[in-house]
């Protein structure tokens, strides 16, 4: 349980470009908190997406490198492999994780790259103005799918990346939380520390999946955003471990 | 008779490139199997372990040059090779390194194209080199070299280079040159001879200091269009500092042959050849494509009558030969996916033209 | 020992999601009837503090602009 | 001096080690050489072959148009490099394999059995280095044998058999090469 | 006053784009998103399922021009577009369709670079487009609109020289023509005039028929090099019959101005200007990028004392004036990374220079 | 049972490029007598990868499309999608299907695009002289993994593809089996024969995987080949079906 | 007659449909119209805004240096485009959310309390047409009202409740337009 | 009813790589002693027919060089 109520001194003093309600504010600030209290902040280096996050930098006060969209793994890879002693962490969309990005993710997690992927599944593309995302629900309607995602049009089936990563020998923890009440995001907290924790202890590839509400492109109201993950979106991703070895 | 030393080794351009490499203490090695470029990888898989060192086959192109963005922005050595499609592959990725100033080395290894093409020798990827074949302003410094023993040289000139000014260096070299072997001798250092700065720009955990960040983004009005005015000034700065290039009985030359990599070994023998004929025929040959050698080709050329570039592509360094001396006769002879202009075809060519004046 | 707690909000980090309004267990905070530099109204705390201190405004609040402190009472100090 | 030298045969005849062979040796004796072969997996199937140019001063290009010497060893090789052949170019054949010499032109021309000869020589692999040995009787001055021998030495160090069949070979070759 | 019929309706660059390729019969659209041009998937998305026809959200740009690949090679006419990065990743893809010499559009809404960059406009892909920014000798027609009804005639025109061609076309517009938006009146033919020739290669399953093959790759030694050929003179003829261009105000002019897309536009603003300051200025502005009009404005340049080269990069069109009026005095004023060398700033850079003599 | 032991119309009478003992050679045929028997030559349209069989139309005598590397997928989408009436196959090495066209080969398969993937599975990079495939095996040897294929290096381990494939939902079959013996040489057939099938019927994404011998790069006589898949491929490429519906 | 007109608030306040709505009406009129927007949802959290120009013959350029007109709906709008505004210019503010105007130099200055009179004809939302009200008031001879409230018309023509409130904002912006 | 097998062989085809020589359960099949225009041993026939007309060497040939063609003894037609 916390008991800091304070803005941790990894998460700077400014405004977010973020929509009002915007899961990545909270999630931003919960990996903030974990490197204050794991006392990371002279050891982590992030790796920042493409996507409505791709200015993390702007907001978290340590080392970060940008990445192609779609490619923060491999640049994960990169840095880790050449600072094995540091705590190397990427922060990637569905759209960047999961779409573009799917080779990257499948070969880092495969080669049991000793780093943690914070996957924040919004089922959309918020950067770009509410495109489908792999994790757009079924029926879900978005700027691409207008009349609601349809497998029967080719438009695919909601892929569950947690799911198939955690069937890779080189993956030693998935999991799926959220941040749409506190109990979840007291949750995800404990999920992003533990990553890092089997990152200290050279366990390999851990995954943190992070539904994570985008009232903007959903069309939603924040807090019906939080009601919509925690009513629609837990039954295509259901919360908890899937893998922790 | 010029007695060659025999510490010399008979290497492969690629051995030799991938040996300069560990010699210039690369780090980081990732790349991705491709014909002609194959012995790179196997030799680093090899070595770079034994040393302690990274490799990675990645698995694309496009992961090995996104790796090297992370590893380059730790601050060690890093090197990526690949021939033509994969090259293709890596032009996001290089504009990106080139945008977070970050510096690598690129090794090309030309092979025919367009598309699949084939695998044999190749200059076609010129232009892609020399004009930041990604998107947007920038440019690479491109050095081509003409042996195994020079591909070993301007791999250890590449590194210094790419530290210097804080930014991607394309070695590109073409298959012949890849692929033949010649006696090679090391040297330890490049002939770079400016002092390296310090890294203090990467990424290695900001403690006891602020946050380094990578990044090629600039969101803010007129953020980016201030960076690209600090790119340009880097450009321009090695423009001037950086122009590299050789040339073969020029002294007393009517006639010039332009051509780089293998080419110029072949257009070299066809000066000979052309001497020979009592035809006065010198070789200028660009080590560097980009910054393309404009000053000495402009100095070179002052006497000459009639220039005769030769590539093995449809007409690319052409145009830099045309943009450096617009002022003069220009001929030009190539032949593309696979195809070499031989010595005897090059000499063929200059007699016809010469002899129709 | 009884505590209370201060909750202290930044009026104009704060983009009006109401998010801490809709899980504050203790309907302590409310959207203010007028609006920030932002031009949305910001949350205020309402007057008589129920606050219980839960964090959860702070946990919710995507801006990071709640924050919770916890106040000891000074007669309960030893 | 200036020798150019095409080296052809199948995949597995050691044409390719045996142009790096001879480019070691000549780089070893103070000259200057050029190996180029074909390569990549991606041509399987077909001939495999190099250019090796040896010479006093450094030399340009690698490519050969014309050779002043080459070492065929099956039939292929000389369907597919016929039209490159001089009348002065020296020829070594390996007469196993070349049942069909009617596209020949050049003058002169050593046909050996040098699958035989290998085979004598213990091991079916050893044609190439009989055929060297024949290139350096017929064509001397070019490199010293000592220096060949001293380099196959150098490559089968850990390999005493592979060593003894490959100088027997080389000897062989040279002594059964009778212009 | 000139009256505009009122059939024109209000549209943005990318909508008209998206409606023109509908117009031209396009059967298959697959894109990935990308930030300045997603009104263009956005608008297929809804208008090509609509009318049976396939939309595809690929996973990523490379996917999409590889999707673009088998679509084309199936005979419909195809379609994809993307912004600069997303461009790059497309190089490969891109080669591989010239090489297989297959028909399809391909859009670039050009945004900042390098890298991510940001997503002001740009004109700084120039080189990319122009040289083949994928390896291997090929060209792509590139075709520069500076006006959303252009776009939409230039869509039009694409489809057909892609399939008169049998070549990949590039619509190079630029972040300001996307977004903005104009009276747009749609023609229904394009003004290609050529007969299109039967797609009698389209892989469509061999029946009754030898089997069709699309392909880029050429094992045998010498086919590569004599498909080469092939491309070359096709290339040729493009240069021949496709130059295009546009002037204004050029009939007397005594200084030219170059400039393209929506630059053109701004610099027209800027003759205007100038005119009215008693400075003959003209405008010349190529429609197509490649081939480059280099005819018409050796033809226009005639009497021009001073050519100014405008452009929204650090200078990449500059080197096509000055290979095409080598003779002229060419001046050059550019701004990158989203920076807009805007009227009253190339009023100033003309007036300084002018004044200097 | 096959009642026909001739070649097949669909194959051409030419010589290939293959190393002796290969086995594109086997499957090349299988795929062409399939086609024969289903008189799908007017029909079929296939899609040769980036590998040694990438000049895989020279011998078949039917349409075939050539695909950038790892790209065959994205390929036979563009084609599937413009020709529903036509039957699409893609045939890839595991370097083109595993390893660079993850992303591809995942996107098509979730998509369910009605096609078929044969997959041949030689656990190496045949075409490029040797070097570690996704599907590589633990502790074999490569010109890139000298020591043999290390996880412990971050080599990673080899990848189940058509595991993970049939976790798809729009994946309708996915089978493994091998061309290393006259039995499952038959079974392969079959394989075929239904995903040809089932993309007549519109099922959906089929891939039939096939352990393929590649003597060259093994090292290996062309019957010790075949032996090495039966005794030891197979522990970790279990053959049979992974998913039928 | 050419009228270059910015149009700038938060996003949300309605500047984008605005300019879309005049652009279109100086079409359906015969004259000529560009409108260029911010965009991107790249640009999150700033200002939206979009240029607008309308004129009797063809338009160069989309851009504008300096604007003969503004509304500007939010304080940001000033501070972000001040430097902008000629003498010349025309501004229509929204006194509601502008409260300093001290770094406005131009002449003629309209405030409003555009989000009050949008409340007042029902919807806060329709702000941003009330403002037009006020400019084809006090800036006549650009657009016809008619061809205004025909196009929202066709736009509304399926809600007739944001018809009203908008056709009641327009006549309520121009009823309170005094200069 | 009696049938006889005929199993005909491309020799220039053949590679040589024996799979039809280890796979065939008549042992009918072996190496030639001499090459073909390949330079490889290809496959021949031994002088009596085993041939139980399997089809396993067409079925593992890569080459696709070996067909099995069923030969039906004339005194068995009907
Ligand atoms: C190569 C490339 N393609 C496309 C884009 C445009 N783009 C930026 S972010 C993004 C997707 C954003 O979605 P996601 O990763 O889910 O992040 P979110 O914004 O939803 O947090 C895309 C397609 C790009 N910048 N680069
Ligand atoms: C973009 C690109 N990268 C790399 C290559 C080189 N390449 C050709 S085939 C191949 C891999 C072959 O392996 P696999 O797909 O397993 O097929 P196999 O040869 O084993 O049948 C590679 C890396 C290429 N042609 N294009
Ligand atoms: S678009 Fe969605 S993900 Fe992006 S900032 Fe807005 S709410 Fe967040
Ligand atoms: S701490 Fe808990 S009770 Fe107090 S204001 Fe915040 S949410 Fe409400
Ligand atoms: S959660 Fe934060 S941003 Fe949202 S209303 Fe509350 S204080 Fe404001
Ligand atoms: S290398 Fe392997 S896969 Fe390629 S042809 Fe030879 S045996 Fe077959
Ligand atoms: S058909 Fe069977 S028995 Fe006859 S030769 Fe072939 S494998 Fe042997
Ligand atoms: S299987 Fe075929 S290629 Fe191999 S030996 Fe037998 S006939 Fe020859
Ligand atoms: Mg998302
Ligand atoms: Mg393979």
């Amino acid at each position: 349980m916390i008991n800091k109520f304070t803005k941790p001194a990894s998460l700077r003093e400014v405004s977010t470009h973020y929509c009002p309600g915007c899961g990545h504010g909270i999630l931003h600030r919960l990996v903030a908190e974990v490197i204050d209290e794991l006392n990371l902040r002279g050891k982590i280096i992030g790796v920042a997406p493409v996507g409505c996050a791709v200015v993390a930098y702007d907001y978290w006060d340590f080392d970060v490198s940008e990445a192609a969209h779609g490619r923060a793994l491999a640049v994960a890879t990169g840095i880790k492999r050449c600072r094995p002693q540091n705590i190397v962490f990427t922060y990637q969309g569905d759209g960047d994780l999961v779409s573009i990005g799917m080779a990257e993710t499948m070969h880092a997690a495969n080669r049991g790259e000793n780093v943690t992927c914070i996957f924040v599944n919004n089922a959309c593309y918020g950067m770009t103005g509410g495109q489908m995302a792999p994790t757009t629900l079924v029926g879900q309607p978005t700027v691409t799918t207008p009349w609601g995602r349809n497998p029967k049009y080719g438009e695919g089936w909601p892929i569950k990346l947690s799911e198939i990563l955690a069937g890779l020998e080189g993956v030693n923890f998935a999991v799926r939380s959220s941040v749409s009440n506190p109990k979840q995001i007291m949750q995800t907290r404990e999920h992003i520390k533990k990553a890092f924790l089997n990152q200290i202890e050279g366990k390999g590839f851990s995954i943190v999946e992070v539904l994570s509400p985008c009232p903007t492109v959903w069309q939603k109201s924040p807090t019906d955003a939080m009601k919509w993950i925690d009513e629609e979106m837990v039954k295509t991703f259901p919360l908890g471990i899937i893998k922790n070895i | 008779m010029k007695k060659i030393k025999v510490t010399k080794i008979l290497m492969s351009g690629n051995e030799a490139m991938a040996e300069a490499a560990i010699k210039a203490g690369c780090f980081f090695y990732a790349g991705y199997p491709i014909t002609p470029q194959n012995e790179i990888p196997s030799y680093m898989a090899k070595r770079m372990r034994e040393l302690g060192r990274v490799f990675i086959q990645a698995e694309s192109e496009l992961a090995a040059i996104n790796m090297i963005f992370g590893a380059a922005a730790t601050g060690v050595r890093s090197l990526t090779s690949s021939s033509s499609p994969g090259v293709s592959l890596k032009q996001e990725g290089i504009s990106y390194i080139a945008g977070a100033q970050l510096p690598a080395v690129i090794i090309n290894v030309m092979r025919g194209g367009p598309g699949l093409g084939n695998i044999a020798s190749s200059q076609s990827d010129y232009f892609q080199s020399t004009r930041g074949g990604g998107h947007g302003d920038y440019y690479t410094p491109v050095l081509a070299p003409s042996s195994p023993e020079e591909a070993a040289k301007l791999v250890l000139l590449g590194f210094d280079m790419a530290d210097f000014y804080r930014t991607p260096v394309l070695i590109l070299a073409d298959a012949i040159v890849g692929q033949m072997m010649e006696g090679v001798e090391f040297s330890s250092k490049s002939e770079f001879k400016k002092k390296l700065p310090p890294k203090n720009w990467a990424l290695t955990g900001a403690s006891n200091r602020p946050a380094n960040i990578a990044k090629s983004f600039f969101l803010k009005e007129g953020a980016l269009e201030a960076h690209n005015e600090r790119l340009r000034e880097k450009w321009e700065k090695i423009k001037q500092n950086e122009q590299r290039s050789s040339t073969y009985k020029t002294e007393d030359a009517k006639y010039l042959i332009v051509a780089y990599g293998s080419e110029a070994r072949i257009a070299q023998e066809a000066v000979d050849m052309l001497r020979a004929k009592k035809i006065k025929a010198g070789l200028f040959r660009p080590i560097t494509l980009w910054p393309y050698p404009e000053k000495n080709l402009k100095a070179v050329s002052k006497n000459i009558k009639k220039v005769f570039v030769v590539e093995q592509s449809l007409g690319q360094m052409v145009e830099d030969v045309r943009l450096s001396i617009p002022y003069k006769e220009i001929h030009f002879l190539g032949k593309s996916g696979g195809g070499i202009p031989l010595a005897k075809e090059i000499v063929k060519f200059v007699e016809k033209v010469t002899r129709n004046k | 020992m009884t505590n209370s707690f201060e909750v202290s909000i930044q009026k104009d980090k704060c983009k009006g999601c109401q998010l801490c309004v809709y899980f504050c267990p203790a309907k302590h905070l409310e959207a203010s009837p007028d609006s920030n530099k932002r031009g949305v109204k910001y949350v205020i705390k309402k007057e008589a503090s129920k606050c219980s201190g839960c964090g959860f405004c702070f946990l919710v609040c995507p801006d990071c602009c709640i924050e919770v402190l916890g106040v000891t009472k000074i007669e309960d100090r030893e | 001096m200036t020798l150019n030298i095409l080296l052809s045969g199948f995949g597995g005849q050691g044409l390719m080690s045996l142009g790096k062979l001879v480019a070691t040796a000549a780089i070893r004796e103070g000259k200057f050489a050029t190996y180029f072969p074909s390569y990549g997996p991606e041509v399987r199937g077909g001939t495999a072959y190099c250019f090796v140019r040896v010479a006093d001063s450094p030399i340009s290009s690698p490519l050969i148009d014309s050779p002043d010497a080459a070492i065929l060893l099956n039939q292929q090789s000389i369907d597919k490099f016929k039209a490159m052949f001089s009348k002065k170019c020296f020829l070594i054949l390996n007469s196993d394999l070349v049942k069909d010499k009617s596209q020949i032109k050049t003058k002169e021309v050593v046909s050996l059995a040098l699958n035989k000869i290998a085979l004598e020589s213990g091991n079916i692999k050893c044609a190439n280095v009989a055929a060297l040995g024949a290139l350096l009787k017929l064509k001397p001055g070019i490199l010293k044998q000592s220096t060949i021998v001293e380099i196959i030495k150098e490559i089968f160090c850990n390999n005493k058999e592979l060593l003894d069949q490959n100088i027997k070979a080389l000897h062989k070759g040279e002594k059964n090469a009778n212009c």
